[in-house]
């Protein structure tokens, strides 16, 4: 276990300055999630377009660095993209956070990899990988759930 | 045996966590246990086994003694008067079950008043939730002051004619708040309101009189006290054995059945239906053993050292903030850190071989009111010492590099 | 490992009882354990102890995992659809007192019925009878024949439109009658009524296949089957879960609490209220493997062996009277003697090292029909051999001796 | 532990050949008690006199051959007493079950005497001990409770 795998550098700068914070406007879909064990809270927030992309994305939060980054990151990586791609990228996500393998998506920047790579270290963290991937399962709740 | 050098009576500690040595601040949580007690455990499946007082051979009358002597030692532990006082359950979360659905049944009713505070641990509130339901019951809460404890003021100020019982914990597992029992149950005797006592974080560190507190009913989890896992008792005094109906039903617990109608044997078997868990009652004898050999006002001496000396050197750590200032406080430091969650400071701290607990502890009602989903906490049992508050000092430390802070 | 030299995995076997090596044939009452689940506990608590789900620590996670996995190992052992199906308790007991409250409460009216039969366990009946008190609800009981066989006619006789569920055992554990479940859940399926089997004495016995089964509930103890004290199962299908409220209230069961209302986890979260018997259940996963290395299968056949020759053996003998002749008789034999009574022949049984059980073995009902209030139990384990059946058959004639008959 | 010394000649008598069983003529106080984990039933009935003296005594029961030994002993030797001797016998007996003391009422005769003591042997077979208790528990609350 390397304390310096999970608080890398990238994760500790979307903890501390999470990227789209708040509800975002227009927002037609949303869920949310709590783990009663440790209190970590995520609310996703998403305007889907009929086109089925995702015009807007954002979350509402609190909890430990990793829940923040990943929520973070998320919305900050899938802003934007259809909703195939988005389903791609969660599969590819938490096969990487159980299996450490490598998220490869081609429409992907280098920098967007490194930077959503950077929560594989918490495969080596069990107690912590609900931290890392509620953001995702929420997300997918949202997508399946119209919010009237 | 000498508190000093106790760490060496517990296997565990030969573990490294990390590569470091174990710094085990969990015991709020669960306690680790004596060599003794595992030994117990092992001997007795290994040379005595049998179900308890139900057969008449050999190892049946082997085990129901050692079975029911354990019975007399905790009623003698606890200065019980009488051994049918004491009931085993599977734990304090059980026993207060018990005492919610029996008592709650019979004597609570719609708009009833169960009088709790905003300290309690969910074990002590849940229950007492369901009472509310089924019956239309009304829970009212004794507020907690900024320091981290209840007032016997704001208990008074609630009771109406309707506090059908007061059910409270004897140590806060947040604000390690010592509760005034003596006054709550002085002043619920003069209103005839029978007083629970959620013991699970007072049985392990404080000198424990029935006679002398006269509480009413006093839940207890084992492993909590160095004793097995799976393992609770009910302390319920004689005068409600016959007035409240079993929790379970089952073999053991029962007197004559037909099938028309059941009637029950008399307490503890009453309360103590199917199989129970006969070798963690059996082992059970040795973590009291454990604690008569040290002497409780002896653990109390020791505990209290090691937190005074963990409450000085956190209050002097800028970035540390301790929640609650209790009048009296037993063996629990809760704290948090301005820019790091308490999830991380766990998970950094077990690098260091630092085991504490993160989160709301069981207690959401009072981290609401906290204004804090989660803090952390370091809890206190016989084995730790001094330096290990040093190493998590120091640990505490690193949070604040690994989060360049 | 062989059947046949299995004993020696005991170590209760090398205890010398009255100077005569022990013939447990008490096993229908609980189980002994082997070396490894004894030294699970052991090893569990002197290397990786620590309560589970809670704390993010090292042991925390060690714990949890291990805790976890066993829940895992179970679905596959009982063949569950789903982990979630799998609910740890503090016994049989408590497992169908949980089914009892909950279900019952929730779908037991005023004049609803329950239907059980004449054979049961009081564990199978006192909750029920919890029930018809709270409810106003009726308890019918299938009839049991002179073989000591509960027929699927008597069963079908019984149902109407107001039948909520049928609680059945699948063994019996007097006259040994192993109940026609297959027919008896067919019909309950057409008629839509659930069905909850008390498997305490099938699951040490026979192998489980749930999704086959297809019962609703199924309760175990796991220490009839070779595991630690104090831990059972319930096995719930997964409709119910969501149905189903919790059963007791406390830490771990939540989503989240407010002073105005509380909301559960999901299961199996949702009904394991309080810190939970950890190193009960990471041992029990060595019985598991110990069941799983011998094969149930191979058990079975090991056990019918020594049964049907105790069966023989002790029908040539003119003054026993076995009690039952089920069409399938599972490990159990009960018996009288003229003129000697079964408490009597219990003593004398175990001066010569023989451990079998006498009383109303939890069955008052049955024996009242029988119209005996008490009998003598031999009831066998994997451990068992023919060479204990011929000490249990000349202890039996040594009865004689000391009674001059 | 020693079985002879449990299933002596004199009990087995009395287990084979109870006395004093049925309900005795005009009996005025009762009390039943049975061992709900065995079955053992025992049902005492007494003639109870407005001198306090036992005029008859009997009983009724099932059970093991050392409660019914026990149960016939106990109405045999008590028959014709009065209540205060009864009480010592009692303490007496239940003295010697405990601790194997000796009963030495010198009112009792030695073969009396003999016949009580052969219980004794119970006192190293402590699931036993109920079995012969509780004829003499029952008759102390048969006593004390008076059959209107
Ligand atoms: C058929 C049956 N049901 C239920 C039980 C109760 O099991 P436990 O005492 O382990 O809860 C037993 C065992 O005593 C049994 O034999
Ligand atoms: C104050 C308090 N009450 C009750 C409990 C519940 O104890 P258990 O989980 O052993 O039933 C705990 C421990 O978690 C506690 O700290």
């Amino acid at each position: 276990m390397d304390l310096k795998e999970l608080y890398q550098e990238i994760i500790l700068d979307h903890a501390k300055n999470p990227r789209n914070h708040g509800k975002c406007n227009g927002f037609n879909h949303d869920a949310k999630a709590h783990n009663p064990l440790c209190g970590d809270k995520v609310h996703i927030y998403l305007n889907l377009g009929k086109d089925k992309n995702i015009k807007d994305l954002s979350f509402e939060g609190e909890g430990c660095a990793i829940s923040l980054a990943s929520a973070s990151i998320l919305t900050d990586t899938l802003k934007g993209k259809d909703l195939s791609f988005t389903k791609k990228l969660t599969d590819d996500f938490l096969n990487m956070i159980k299996t450490k393998s490598k998220i490869t998506l081609n429409s992907l920047s280098e920098d967007q990899i490194t930077t959503i790579s950077s929560l594989s270290g918490v495969q080596e963290f069990p107690m912590r990988i609900k931290c890392a991937t509620m953001a995702w399962h929420t997300l997918q709740s949202a997508i399946n759930k119209k919010n009237i | 045996m000498n508190i000093k050098n106790i760490k060496s009576a517990f296997p565990i500690f030969k573990q490294k966590i990390n590569g470091k040595p174990l710094i085990y601040l969990d015991s709020a949580n669960s306690s680790q246990k004596p060599q003794t007690v595992i030994d117990k455990i092992s001997h007795f499946y290994s040379t005595e086994f049998s179900n308890v007082g139900r057969s008449v051979h050999t190892l049946a009358v082997k085990a129901t003694n050692r079975f029911e002597s354990t019975r007399d030692k905790v009623k003698n532990y606890l200065n019980a008067k009488h051994r049918e006082e004491i009931i085993f359950t599977k734990g304090a979360t059980e026993s207060i079950n018990l005492v919610a659905s029996s008592f709650g049944e019979k004597f609570i009713n719609q708009g009833d008043e169960i009088l709790t505070t905003e300290l309690e641990h969910h074990s002590n509130y849940v229950p007492w939730h369901f009472v509310r339901q089924k019956k239309g019951a009304i829970i009212k809460f004794a507020p907690v002051n900024e320091k981290g404890d209840v007032e016997i003021d704001e208990i008074k100020k609630l009771i109406t004619n309707k506090t059908k019982i007061i059910a409270i914990t004897h140590i806060s597992n947040v604000t390690g708040a010592i509760m005034p029992l003596r006054k709550i149950i002085d002043l619920a005797k003069e209103k005839k309101i029978p007083v629970l006592i959620d013991g699970t974080q007072g049985a392990p560190h404080l000198k424990l009189d029935m006679q002398d507190l006269d509480c009413d009913f006093y839940a207890i989890s084992c492993h909590k006290m160095y004793g097995p896992n799976g393992l609770g008792i009910l302390y319920a005094k004689k005068k409600w054995l016959d007035q409240l109906q079993p929790y379970q039903g089952g073999g053991g617990m029962i007197s004559e059945v037909l099938k028309e109608d059941v009637t029950f044997a008399s307490s503890p078997t009453k309360f103590e239906a199917g199989t129970m868990q006969t070798a963690e009652v059996v082992a059970f004898s040795e973590a009291i053993k454990f604690l008569e050999s040290l002497g409780m006002e002896n653990i109390q001496n020791h505990e209290n050292e090691v937190l005074s000396y963990g409450i000085e050197k956190l209050k002097r750590n800028n970035s540390v903030n301790i929640i609650g200032d209790p009048k009296e406080r037993g063996s629990v430091i809760c704290f948090t850190m301005k820019g790091i969650h308490p999830h991380d400071i766990a998970t950094i701290l077990d690098d260091d071989g630092v085991a504490i607990r993160a989160g709301h502890h069981c207690c959401q009602i009072l981290h609401d009111k906290l204004g804090m989903p989660a803090t952390a906490r370091a809890s206190i049992g016989v084995y730790n010492s001094k330096e290990d508050i040093d190493v998590l000092c120091s640990a505490i430390d690193n949070c604040k590099k690994v989060f360049k802070i």
